[in-house]
């Protein structure tokens, strides 16, 4: 499964790095959440797979009695998910206010402050 | 001796504060400063010439082995006597000069300055310190130069001096820290001693070039020397102070003051011989083209410049003194011409030496200074000018190579600054007074009185050199490694070659300022050749340059954010490509990875449709349907290998996006498919490289082995520990509960974020304050 | 309680930033509580750096979960240095904004965020692990995407769709580098990857590993090819914003370079061999930039562009000596840019405008202010004894010393552009003739503000000025403090001692 | 106030169902989370009204299965047969049960049972527009939603 | 939304939403769930709420402005793990416990009472951003 | 014993999702598919976690499979009655084969509001002519 | 046969194949309710697919994260009607 799960990870890289090439607001969003999926999948897998067992100590035990899954690229990519979270509706409302205000959807259009000025 | 430097300085930042009360009538009390330090220097006299040699060591920053250390040897005192003496001088001029100006107070702050840098220049025995002083000349000179700062020539010129003598500072630097990389100290009498060393070291040449190009850019060397008829836009008391004993002098001190450590080489010898010959033949012949008295000057300063570095570059015994006396000369004769050429300037209103004449009517006291200074100049008998001119073919005439070509150089350049000295300091004293001047009024004692003291000097020197003798001219050369105890200044040697070309030199000098009148014409003349000029060829570099930075600036800073994004995209996958397929070898270990199963498969599969289906659609609300497609298909992902957390966190995020995303669509952009065919395929093709890159990098990784020495540690003590079951919830509000800490914070940052941006409505009086 | 030390100023902003949001709306409590904070704040990173200077490196295991396992924190002197640096910018800048932000934009959190930015700052400072670096790094950001839209302006959301999207792109590097880290070795402690990192066989992916670092801190430091948000987006927000970002964002990027480099990924040719060809090219193309723009604020931010360029080069040539430039560099630039920011601020309210044709006249109307500004100014572009010459000693040097005559010829290059720049500068702001600049009805010129806030915009460039004058006359000290940095650097075994061995002496 | 405590006593049960923790405590505990959480929302729902009548719900829930089993079997052979024998079409069901939840109830009962889809109900909640795919006679339609469902629902909400 | 079904099957669905946050809050520890997943759960909720019964009754629900939770849950987060610090002169975040296990909820201490600080953060954070966003759409 | 059941009602309610998903596919209009899938699925779904509450035979599982069944029963109805309605204001045609649409004319445009009774204000009411999917 | 087998050859793929068979209609459309509906279909097979798994692998743990699927996979079908309703009322 591993190496199924390594061409999800780079058709997600590829798919978020050609949205965010597009010149549309609303593509480069969803680049961006396609990226950061693929980051954080890629955490999951270079953390090392298993199936079938959460890191969760059984009921009646106070270790674990059976192989479990590393838990700590877990925590990791919860704290990623989080805070992608925080970015991406931050993006989302960014590009709402930009496209209001520079009343464009294209970011080709969107290059006056690298101009002189 | 560190008072004595820092006397300017604290006068300077005294000014700040109290410059109204030195704008007024006051004004001329200041010159006590520079008169209190001439004779303070003047009080070592006798000391350096009896062979002393004076130090001071302050610490300053040991750790970088750079110390205020001070050394007055001959060398060092010739030069301080001049600072101040002609800073006297200036100071008193200026009081007058620029009686009232608005901003007199300033401009005595930057002579200040200026002063005590150059104090500080000549006096330093540690090259960094040194360079600390080069650097405050520059700057110094740089207001003083643009003192006129609402001129815009005058800007430019200061713009173009501090340009170059910066330019040649780097060099300083680079070549000081390259002799202290030699020598292991920046100690400039440290490296006295190993002469040697440094001759033999590989890196001599360059620290030759490197301190040459310091020395050529400072003292307005061909081809650096256009800075310096430039920054005659700055008032004439600066010119002399700069122009005759100080500043450009800077570079002929570095230059004399390396001359033991770095000279008696070839390539020493031979490239100042070349560079000062050419710069004096050069200049010499372009004053011929000036009518502005002031260009004159300034390039009869720069031929003056040349002949000394040419003779430095002789480097014999004879070709020192000749030096030495010649600095004096020049110091003498070029201040009181500048002075005169101020007190023209002032009281007439125009330099243009076309309409001058016969102003000794009106100021005769300044007539016979210029007159004095002029003989000087044109070393006629008994001005010390002449004692100079003697030295200089002396030196020239026992050249070991190409002596008649260097011969002829300088008497050639001798006459044409005859031709200079007289149309300064004579011409427009002569002839018939002009119309336009007949209600010209006298200067006052302040303005000629400075003018006179230096011609009469001048004279003075000349008939009796022993004045100077042994109290300056000796100790110089000493200073330069060579012994002149044996010779005696004297105006009569009697007849010999030397005399011969001297008579020559005047004969054919006077000749010529008889029949070559400044005029427009020879000037617009020469101007048809301005364009092969050194000045032109930079001004044009400058502007290729400017073109050359703005496409490249525009090249990479092009305003598409997809360039940009291309560009760090590109990079990384070239970069990582070379060394994931160059040097490693792609290999991917099957044997480690597990087996695929069918419903993972299905998983796969749709999650890639979806993201297919996200970019290629063309609805906005299609493609975030498809990403909650991913995004369920992602929380599979995580329920089938072991993380429950992930997955319950993943949907919920998921679905608040689509939410988030659905609230705000119809106010986005449609769904525009904005790029052309060939951009797609061409950002189809980066894009794809970096997902197989990251793919194989992946593959990769997972073939090496693996350490769970942490995640054992999280499993043995969640419960025993932290209390907690779940080891991924432990981690996050203990194992690495600071992690969490900041990442809520993150949240409620973000969250702040879009309340202000959406709720925030600047009234549009508060734009872009 | 000095057991704890290192985590003060930490604990301090955070604690602020929660504080100031209490007080949402209230924002004359917010500046005064901003101000007072920021001071205290100075005074513990003044106790922090001296409590490091005089006992060494010190570390806090948080939730007192021994190395590797939690999350350590770590105060040697680079990082003390960086927190002391922080709080004095801090302070600043909090004083600053106090006189020059207007309302409006106080009452949308400016003073949370800005709190949360130097928490965010302080943290990647003193963080001992990779991880924890990351979600510093992520409240750097996040904070600065706020400051840099607050009041949504047309030019400061294009800049920070710009910046959003790099900074972004950046953090996803990051990220994928931690990936492949935590892949390799199966840790995020810091020093404990130092040991782990060289013990992995397969070399060709710790360099892969470490160009993904490379690029995404290149990315934050505004590294050639990788600066393109920078200019896009420095100039648009309050330049109270500018100050901040000018001094500090661009150098947490470097200091985690540094860190990185110097600790993890040591010793590789390759490696060094890109980083001085970036550092070249960096001096280079910001040099460029800065030649042709007109915008002083644009200038100021391609000049930053073009410096961090010395901090890499001395990075990049990987000697004891080098790396102390940087260093030293590094101490100079932050409080130089951040001055330089808060200065065109000034100006900007002077004026009403920030663009050198229209500008003139400054030296004429304002003589002290000018040559208050002349400080800032010309230490930047390094005349002795000004704070930015003294690091060239080293870098120089160390360019001689390792025969890296290209990173010579760069930094010559770009010393003398910035000159050429900074005097074209001054000659058109400060000396040319005033030009008439239209007049803003409702514009609140610097003339027209109340007369404390005049004073909370001067002080603190006052302050920085006279904090950049102590650099470059008490260059022995700075020097001092390089060097000994410079050395730690060099010699990472006593970091790691002090995070991994420190449970078992006691 | 009554009703207020009923559904907190109904949230109750809901908590120890979820937490599968029968004891004691458990339920002390449940039913301070829910106060507190009816607390905070106890403006919207002043007009709740909860199914009292246990064994009525427990017969509505086998016809609701029964029903459930019987459509889902027709719609079985409709797709896994090649030709299309459905009649489908919009169509307006007058509605009996007047309280929100009645309607609610009746909706989404019709909703699940396979065939037939609740649309919406009218504003002034008289009627219901109900999509279903066998519309042989429109009378007897909506004669078997009233004699069903809905009277089934207005006994236990009675 | 004018929809009748939704709006009554939203009003029954708030309170099982946010005992299920709860649930899921206080359970986190043990099983899978805790502050991140049970916030976004009782945002949901509200947000459902929202949906079906406009932006104001939602908020008059609440009473105060969602974006209050953020620094109270902040403030409780960074004191539950500055406590230690302060009056036990551990380091930050250093986990302390009651002896006994409390019943129903089990051990109780600061990693608790810090996962309680996440989860108002995540209500606060979510319902601001989604309230600031529906209120200006 | 408990196997067998265990696959008897997970095999039940398999079928049962592969039925609405073939419903998706060969329902012809978005109203019928809407129909089948609603029940389909979620009986499917249902069946599934009665198996796994067997399976467990533990209360804190069965419970939990219990809260789901009755989330996916509560929902699911809904959520039908919303994108079916919505499909019909933004003008999702009915199948060419149906016999009766007493829905048509009801909905008033930009309000929404639904009629019990046909008004004499037919243009204020939604025209599915006029009315264009995202999609095209 | 045991059941854990049965359920991974014989149950798990025909869930698969209905999952594809409902992204095909996700991808066909043709109208977005449609693919609004197929997500939601989608999300309900999810669960039985995780109802299954956690037999298969004999932990009742997945079922917490099929909970949350059952919960709020209602929210998005709610926001996508609610964005179909407000986009045709702009116009
Ligand atoms: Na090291
Ligand atoms: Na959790």
């Amino acid at each position: 499964m591993e190496i199924i799960l390594a061409i999800i990870i780079g058709v997600l890289y590829a798919a978020g790095i050609y949205m965010i090439l597009r010149r549309s607001l609303v593509k480069l969003i969803i680049g961006i959440i396609l990226l950061g999926n693929g980051a954080n999948l890629l955490i999951f897998l270079l953390g090392r797979i298993t199936e079938g067992a959460p890191p969760i100590i059984p009921e009646n035990s106070k270790v674990f009695l059976e192989a479990y899954a590393d838990p700590l690229p877990q925590a990791l990519i919860l704290t990623a998910i989080v805070i992608s979270f925080g970015l991406q509706s931050f993006a989302i409302i960014l590009v709402k206010r930009a496209h209001k205000v520079v009343k464009t959807d294209d970011l080709d259009e969107m290059n006056a402050t690298d101009e002189d000025s | 001796m560190l008072a004595a430097i820092l006397l300017g300085f604290l006068f300077a930042i005294l000014l700040v504060f109290t410059g109204k009360f030195f704008r007024g009538k006051l004004a001329v009390l200041s010159a006590i400063i520079p008169g209190a330090l001439f004779a303070y220097f003047a009080s070592f006299i006798p000391e350096i010439a009896s062979g002393e040699i004076i130090s001071r060591t302050y610490q300053w920053v040991p750790a970088f082995g750079v110390d205020l250390s001070f050394k007055l040897d001959g060398l060092s005192l010739l030069f301080s006597l001049m600072i101040t003496g002609i800073g006297f001088l200036v100071f008193a001029y200026t009081a007058s000069y620029l009686k009232g100006h608005k901003y007199l107070d300033r401009f005595y702050g930057y002579l200040s300055l200026f002063m005590a840098a150059m104090l500080g220049l000549v006096l330093s025995d540690n090259i960094i310190s040194l360079f600390v002083f080069w650097e405050l000349t520059s700057i110094s000179s740089f207001f003083l130069i643009g003192f006129n700062n609402s001129n815009p020539a005058s800007r430019k010129s200061a713009l173009t001096a501090l340009g170059i003598t910066g330019f040649g500072g780097f060099f300083l630097l680079a070549g000081a820290l390259l002799l202290g990389n030699i020598t292991g100290t920046f100690t400039i009498s440290e490296m006295l001693g190993m002469k040697e060393a440094i001759a033999g070291s590989e890196y001599y040449i360059l620290a030759v070039l490197f301190i040459f190009v310091a020395a050529f850019t400072k003292s307005a060397q061909f081809p650096f020397h256009f800075w310096l008829p430039g920054a005659m836009k700055a008032p004439t008391p600066v010119s002399t102070y700069l122009h005759s004993a100080t500043m450009v002098k800077a570079g002929i001190y570095l230059l004399m003051r390396f001359t033991p450590i770095l000279g008696d080489q070839e390539f020493w010898n031979t490239s100042l011989i070349i560079v000062g010959g050419i710069t004096m033949v050069y200049s010499a012949i372009h004053a011929l083209f000036r009518t502005d008295l002031k260009g004159v000057l300034a390039y009869s300063t720069i031929s003056a410049l040349g002949i000394l570095v040419f003779l430095i570059g002789l480097g014999t015994k004879g070709a020192f003194l000749a030096a030495a006396v010649f600095i004096i000369v020049h110091a003498l004769y070029k201040a009181t011409l500048f002075l005169v050429t101020g007190i023209i300037d002032h009281q007439t209103g125009t330099r243009d030496v076309t309409r001058l004449g016969g102003l000794r009517k009106i100021m005769m006291p300044v007539a016979i200074a210029g007159i004095l200074a002029a003989i000087s100049s044109a070393g006629i008998p008994p001005s010390i000018g002449f004692l100079g001119k003697e030295l200089t073919y002396e030196a020239s005439a026992h050249a070991e190579t190409f002596t008649v070509i260097i011969v002829i150089a300088i008497v050639l350049t001798k006459i044409l600054l005859l031709w200079a000295g007289f149309v300064a300091g004579i011409k427009p004293f002569v002839g018939k007074l002009p119309e336009a001047h007949k209600d010209v009024k006298a200067p006052g004692f302040l303005m000629w009185g400075p003018a006179i003291i230096l011609a009469v000097l001048g004279i003075l020197f000349g008939i009796f050199p022993k004045l100077i003798e042994s109290a300056l001219v000796k100790p110089v050369v000493l200073a330069l490694g060579a012994d002149a105890s044996d010779y005696h200044l004297a105006l009569w040697h009697g007849f010999n070659t030397v005399l011969l070309l001297s008579g020559i030199t005047i004969a054919v000098g006077i000749l010529l300022y008889f029949f070559v009148k400044p005029s427009i014409k020879l000037e617009n003349r020469i101007g048809k050749l301005e364009f092969i000029s050194p000045k032109s060829i930079l001004e044009k570099g400058t502007h290729y340059f400017g073109v050359f930075s703005a496409f490249w600036t525009n090249v990479f800073q092009n305003g598409y954010l997809r360039n940009y994004v291309t560009t760090i995209v590109l990079f990384l996958v070239v970069l990582v490509s070379y060394i994931l397929f160059g040097t490693a070898g792609v290999t991917i270990d099957y044997s480690k990875l597990s087996q695929v199963t069918a419903y993972e498969l299905v998983v796969a599969i749709i999650l890639i449709a979806g993201v297919f289906y996200t970019v290629f659609t063309k609805s906005r609300l299609a493609a975030v349907a498809a990403m909650g497609v991913v995004g369920l298909a992602i929380c599979l992902i995580f329920v089938f290998y072991s993380a429950p957390d992930l997955a319950m966190t993943q949907f919920s995020i998921d679905t608040l996006t689509v939410i988030l995303f659905v609230l705000v669509l119809y106010r986005l952009p449609k769904y525009l498919s904005l790029s052309d065919y060939k951009m797609r395929i061409r950002d189809g093709i980066l894009s794809v490289s970096l997902g197989a890159i990251i793919c194989l990098l992946a593959l990769q990784v997972l073939a090496e082995p693996t350490n769970s020495e942490i995640s054992d540690f999280y499993a043995e003590n969640a419960y025993k520990m932290a209390h907690g079951k779940n080891v991924v919830n432990v981690i996050l509000v203990d194992f690495r509960g600071a992690d969490t800490l900041i990442e809520i914070s993150v949240l409620a940052i973000a969250a702040i974020g879009v309340f202000g941006l959406l709720k925030l409505r600047l009234k549009s009086t508060d734009r872009s304050q | 309680m000095t057991q704890q030390l290192i985590l003060y100023p930490l604990l301090l902003q955070l604690f602020l930033a929660i504080l100031l949001m209490f007080f949402w709306r209230k924002i004359s409590a917010q500046r005064i509580i901003s101000m007072i904070g920021s001071l205290i704040h100075l005074a513990v990173s003044i106790g922090v750096f001296a409590y490091i200077w005089n006992h060494g490196t010190q570390t806090v295991q948080a939730g007192d979960w021994e190395a590797p396992f939690g999350i350590t924190f770590i105060a040697d002197t680079f990082a003390a240095t960086m927190v002391l640096l922080t709080s004095i910018a801090g302070l600043a800048v909090s004083i600053f904004s106090s006189g020059s932000v207007i309302s409006d934009r106080l009452r949308f959190g400016y003073f949370p965020i800005f709190h949360f930015l130097l928490l965010g700052l302080t943290g990647a400072f003193l963080t001992g692990d990779i991880f924890n670096l990351y979600v510093w790094f992520e409240i750097i950001i996040i904070s600065s995407f706020v400051l840099i839209t607050i009041g949504g302006e047309k030019a400061q959301l294009e800049g920070a769709v710009k910046y959003f999207t790099l900074n972004f792109l950046a953090s996803m590097i990051f990220l994928t580098a931690i990936a492949v880290l935590y892949g390799l070795t199966g840790s995020l402690n810091m020093a404990d990857l130092a040991g782990k990192v060289a013990a992995v066989e397969n070399r060709a992916l710790v360099e892969i590993d470490a160009i993904l670092f490379l690029i995404a801190f290149g990315i934050k430091s505004a590294l050639f090819p990788l600066y393109f948000w920078l200019p896009a987006s420095y100039h648009t927000p309050p330049s109270a914003v500018s100050a901040i970002f000018g001094g500090l964002l661009t150098k947490v990027g470097v200091y985690a370079l540094i860190r990185v480099f110097t600790l993890i990924f040591v010793g590789d040719v390759l490696l060094d061999q890109i980083l001085l060809v970036l550092a070249i090219f960096t001096l280079f193309s910001g040099a460029l930039g800065a030649l042709v723009q007109n915008n002083i604020r644009k200038v100021f931010s391609y000049l930053i562009i073009c410096h961090i360029g010395y901090m890499i080069i001395g990075l990049g040539m990987f000697t004891e000596v080098a790396i102390a430039g940087a260093i030293f560099y590094l101490i100079h630039d932050i409080l130089v840019k951040t001055n330089l920011f808060m200065m065109s601020g000034l100006i900007y309210r002077i004026t009403g405008s920030n663009s050198m044709r229209a500008l003139g006249g400054f030296y004429a109307n304002y003589p002290k202010l000018s040559l208050l500004l002349f400080i800032p100014l010309f230490s930047l572009v390094g005349i002795p004894p000004l704070s930015g010459f003294w690091p060239k000693i080293s870098l120089i040097t160390a360019a001689f010393e390792s025969e890296s005559y290209w990173s010579l010829a760069a930094i010559i290059f770009a010393s003398f552009i910035t000159l050429v720049v900074i005097s074209k500068l001054w000659a058109e702001v400060f000396w040319k003739d005033v030009q008439e600049i239209p007049a803003r009805p409702k514009f609140r010129y610097f003339h027209k503000i109340r007369n404390i806030k005049r004073i909370q915009i001067v002080v603190p460039i006052v302050f920085l000025s006279l904090v950049s004058l102590y650099v470059g006359f008490g260059a022995e000290h700075i020097q001092i403090l390089s060097a000994r940095i410079s050395s730690e650097l060099m010699d990472s075994q006593q970091y790691i001692d002090a995070v991994l061995n420190s449970q078992k002496t006691q | 106030m009554k009703s207020r405590f009923v559904s907190n006593l109904l949230l109750t049960f809901v908590w120890v169902a979820l937490t599968g923790d029968f004891g004691f405590p458990n339920y002390v505990f449940g039913f301070i989370v829910n106060f507190f959480i009816l607390w905070v929302i106890t403006r919207g729902n002043r007009d709740a009204r909860y199914f009292t009548i246990i064994p009525k719900l427990i017969a509505f829930f086998f016809y609701f299965l029964w029903e459930l089993f019987k459509a889902n079997l027709q719609v079985a052979y409709e797709v896994s047969t090649p030709h299309y024998r459905m009649k489908p079409g919009i169509v307006k069901v007058p509605l009996s049960v007047q309280s929100n939840l009645g309607i609610t109830f009746l909706a989404n009962m019709i909703s699940l049972t396979p065939g037939t889809l609740s649309l919406d109900v009218s504003n002034d909640k008289k009627v219901l527009y109900v999509h279903s795919m066998y519309i042989t006679n429109r009378e007897e339609f909506i004669d078997g939603i009233k004699n069903g469902f809905e009277k089934r629902i207005l006994e236990i909400l009675k | 939304m004018r929809t009748l079904i939704l709006k009554t099957a939203s009003n029954y669905l708030l309170p099982v939403l946010l005992v299920f946050s709860i649930f899921i809050l206080l359970r986190g520890h043990y099983l899978p769930g805790g502050g991140f997943v049970g916030g976004l759960i009782a945002a949901i909720a509200f947000v459902l709420h929202a949906f079906a019964n406009g932006l104001d009754n939602t908020k008059g629900l609440l009473r105060f402005h969602p974006g209050f939770l953020m620094p109270v849950g902040l403030g409780l987060a960074f004191f539950s793990g500055l406590t230690p610090v302060l009056f036990f002169d551990d380091p930050f975040m250093t986990g302390l416990w009651f002896p006994e296990p409390f019943p129903v909820i089990g051990s109780v201490g600061s990693a608790l009472f810090f996962d309680i600080g996440v989860y108002l953060v995540v209500i606060g954070v979510t319902l601001t951003i989604i309230f600031t966003i529906s209120e200006s759409a | 014993m408990s196997s067998i059941i265990i696959g008897i009602l997970v095999t039940l309610g398999t079928l049962f999702v592969l039925l609405s998903a073939i419903g998706l596919i060969r329902m012809p209009d978005t109203y019928m598919r809407i129909s089948v899938n609603t029940k389909a699925a979620t009986l499917g779904v249902g069946l599934i976690l009665v198996g796994t509450a067997v399976f467990f035979n533990d209360l804190s599982t069965t419970s939990r499979s219990l809260v789901i069944i009755l989330f996916v029963f509560l929902t699911a109805p809904v959520s039908a009655h919303l994108i079916g309605r919505a499909s019909y204001f933004t003008g999702v045609k009915l199948w060419k084969g149906s016999v009766v649409d007493d829905l048509k004319g009801k909905y008033q445009k930009n309000s929404y509001i639904l009629k019990s009774e046909i008004d004499d204000t037919p243009e204020d009411n939604v025209d599915h002519t006029k009315l264009d999917d995202d999609n095209k | 046969m045991t059941l854990t087998d049965y359920l991974y050859y014989v149950i798990l793929p025909l869930l698969a194949f209905s999952v594809l068979l409902i992204v095909y209609r996700f991808i066909k459309g043709p109208s977005i309710a449609d693919k609004i509906i197929a997500l939601d279909v989608l999300i309900t097979t999810g669960i039985g697919i995780i109802g299954v798994y956690s037999i298969i692998h004999g932990r009742s743990t997945f079922l917490d994260t099929a909970m949350i699927l059952a919960l709020i996979a209602f929210l998005s079908t709610v926001a996508f009607s609610y964005y179909l309703e407000k986009r045709n009322r702009k116009k």
